[in-house]
């Protein structure tokens, strides 16, 4: 496996790329953001699986998001989202509205090499009518039964931080499979960890099932405490301060920037 | 006995609406469901019913779910969930709920996260329960700016979820699922079916005297105040620390 | 959660269920359909996930099975499935042709409650043409493109034996999704285990991965070595010298009644 | 040196049919086929190139995948994976394939396990590698009884995957998929065209003089004898006893 530096890893990520990135509580890839931000690569399709927080908002806020495919974006706790708040309101960002469940559908489209899922719901909602990719199609097996289908989504990148990877390139990712559904259906996955175990994570059979094989896996750095200050499950909880503090700073544009140079330096230190 | 509080009364109200479910599942920013469901359980413990199973979405203590976040709605669409919350920036008369934004969409002149699974959960979660503690003419309004799922379908479309009840800071509403439209079911301690009417931007059915919101008997508040708080302050430590408590004696 | 003895386990399996089990090295009830055979459950709709072995051709040559769902049925290493061959060639019973990832995704759909599932390939071939239940429309998202749709399969019961199970219900399932698959479309899922743990499959983040939730299991039952002679991934390897023997004996139907009479005694002595 | 045996030819063919690719997946009671992969591995590694990565299915300690037995068929529908083997009852000279039995279907004079997830895998792997050591009239016939998958498609029918060559104990074929037939490549020593032509129920193309498969090199051997019998002694140990043996000078 390619064991690289986080420059490297998020130099793989080309301008106007689609990357898919997993919500707050599934490890996110917060250094990796950082070391982007400082590389500058724009034009970007962000896609949330299914929604996203101060990854999204930063990204947004920095200008390098192009479109933004998501179900949502929240700080949580910290409250709204500002600089995607702030991007919806002017229109700044092509914003493609989306649903939770539609999304993984459409990864997993891609995962199964289908080009559609059918989901039921969503018929009636704007988030459909504002979807021209989204079908309603009439159930093939059923009288005037309408059903949405969504199109396959297969992601160029998909980046995540996760608790640890072995020298063989497999990443312990435990139960948060929608990692594992974004590796698959992305053409090149990289990922940022605390640690590389010297011993197999296939090794133990019991926890063999959270381990995504590095059959997927393109690239590999260490970002220690790489989530901050967002929670990396089993490893350390977020810094609800940070992101309040960040909330804060993100309400005008030169907060947003004060917030940033400080942010985008950390990750060059580290 | 100190009466209840207003969240006190609004978690009971909850745990009503629970009553005789088999499974709930709860967002992980949402304690007043999550007391209410804590505290359907613990009735269902103390009567030797199976308790009622929840699920609180995001924690890793009391998330059940192993196959990502896919699974709670794959669980939903099973029919494995009874029961879900839903909330929203604008709810309105027929029961459609915004969580993406006031004014025209795209450029929203408010902008909120995003309608996050609503589109799918209200169709498949037969109880899905209306939640917004502000009750203002504002929230609820006479149509929504932006729908993130709709209160009803036209027949043919597959849907055996939908709103069940709207429950507030001021009130608790039933939703007739064939005229989409809310009733009046009972009005919280300290305010008046007039105030509900100033408070609401849609039309909806009332009786003719609207009921009180029914008290909670002591022996609710007792468990409320003193078993379900301290599993609540697991999850939920700020929240429960607001609620009053009840120690045993010693 | 409902800690049962074998027979009551199997007593939940009503005549003429669709009953899915799982492929030899997933974690096989063969004490269960011992107990099964002992009950003579019969007029049974057997689907294979996505092949099956010994069990399945034990619950054919017993007479037990009306409709046969599968992939494929062989003993392996021991050669051909003898009660299946004999079956499938006097038409004895209803043979439903498959191949393993349109039974995966026949359960997906199911899983994810949707009508049916598209799945590539398989156009062409006889499994297509014998399937009267499997559709071919166009890609709704492509001209001229046809594609195969599966409609969903939810069995009236999954059942299948793991390594543990823990006193709440949980049951580990290692990296043998296949099982959770099974579970999430089946209406009632009986699982049969090894033994039960104190405490909770969850409990570690690390393999909490590899569990099954307890949501899903209506019953559990402990069978000691409940797979044999098929082995037990992490626990038992495969009786080779067992299942050769049953593959000799069974190749006549007097073989095969004496091969049971013992078979079932056992799981009563269990 | 001990000149090649049967088996050991036909994993070297096998390996120079898998050679420069990045991920092949064999059955686990293919060992011929495993071999191969496991030769062009250590080749790859020698060579310090990036060594092919071998998917044994059903094994524990050389099975990767994580997502349970569907996960191979995802893999292959993703296009990871570059080369599958297959092998059938009957195969015929459009490459189909059946391996549901022989007679008219259902009622099969000859029943075989099923088509497993032939009807799919056929379809997605761009490399299927058709392996039969038995070559005879009953197995490559005109026209197969049952089609577990087609060896060709119409243009409309999406398919990147497909039968790449036809090896068996007597030759080695190529595919040509728009002609929908084998053309036989090459003989092993101990066969002639002529035998190949007898045992064959079906048409192929052949050049004018069929050369003979090309002998496998002392070094390959000495790899195949060593290092490569002791990885395939891992998973098929009874099959691994069969091959010569060579060891380095204590």
């Amino acid at each position: 496996m390619a064991l690289t530096s986080l420059d490297d890893l998020v130099a793989a990520i080309p301008p106007g790329a689609m990357l898919a990135v997993p919500t707050d509580y599934s490890g996110v890839a917060m250094a990796a953001t950082a070391a982007l931000v400082r590389r500058g690569t724009d034009n970007l399709h962000l896609i949330c699986v299914p929604a996203s927080g101060m990854q999204a908002d930063i990204l947004v806020g920095d200008g390098l998001v192009a479109t933004l495919e998501t179900s949502a974006v929240t700080l949580g706790e910290a409250g709204g989202a500002p600089r995607f708040q702030a991007a919806a309101r002017d229109a700044s960002i092509r914003l493609i509205e989306a649903t939770c469940p539609a999304i993984h559908a459409a990864l997993l489209a891609a995962q199964k090499g289908v080009p559609f899922m059918p989901i039921r719901g969503i018929i009636g909602s704007d988030v459909l009518a504002h979807r021209a990719d989204w079908k309603v199609i009439d159930n093939p097996f059923a009288a005037d039964d309408p059903i949405v289908i969504v199109p396959a989504l297969s992601p160029d990148i998909a980046l995540f931080h996760a608790p640890e990877a072995d020298r063989f390139g497999n990443v312990r990712i435990g139960r948060r499979r929608e990692l594992a559904t974004m590796a698959y259906a992305a053409k090149t996955t990289l990922v940022t960890v605390e640690r590389i175990s010297d011993t197999s994570l296939l090794a133990d059979e019991r926890d063999a099932a959270g381990v995504l094989p590095a059959l997927y896996v393109s690239q590999i750095a260490i970002a220690r405490r790489g989530a901050w200050p967002l929670g990396l499950w089993g490893e350390y909880p977020a810094d609800g301060a940070e992101i309040a503090r960040y909330a804060q700073m993100a309400r005008t544009p030169e907060g947003f920037r004060a917030y940033m140079d400080a942010f985008v330096q950390r990750a060059r230190a580290a | 006995m100190q009466a209840a509080t207003a969240h006190e009364g609004l978690i009971v109200c909850v745990a009503r609406l629970l009553a005789g479910l088999h499974h709930v599942a709860v967002g992980a920013s949402s304690p007043i469901p999550a007391a209410g469901a804590m505290l359907v359980r613990a009735q269902d413990e103390i009567a030797g019913r199976e308790p009622l199973r929840i699920s609180i979405l995001g924690s890793e203590e009391h998330n059940f779910f192993t196959n990502g976040g896919v699974e709670l709605f794959d669980c939903a669409a099973q029919g494995r969930i009874d029961a879900f919350f839903l909330g929203g920036g604008q709810i309105d008369g027929q029961g459609n709920i915004n969580l993406v934004g006031s004014g025209e969409y795209p450029r929203t002149d408010v902008r909120w996260p995003g309608s996050f699974g609503s589109s799918f959960m209200y169709f498949v979660v037969p109880r899905v329960i209306l939640f917004r503690e502000e009750h203002s003419p504002r929230v609820f309004v006479e149509r929504v700016d932006f729908v993130s799922a709709p209160g009803t379908s036209a027949a043919n479309v597959e849907r055996r979820g939908g709103p069940h009840a709207l429950l507030t800071g001021m009130a608790l509403f039933s939703f007739d699922k064939a005229r989409a439209r809310f009733r009046l079911e009972s009005v919280h301690p300290g305010f008046t079916a007039k105030d509900v009417g100033a408070a609401t931007g849609f039309e909806y059915d009332a009786p003719a005297s609207v009921p009180q919101t029914a008290e909670s008997d002591a022996g609710t508040l007792t468990l409320l105040r003193g078993r379900v708080r301290r599993e609540l302050a697991e999850s939920y430590p700020q929240f429960a620390s607001t609620l009053p408590e009840w120690r045993e004696a010693a």
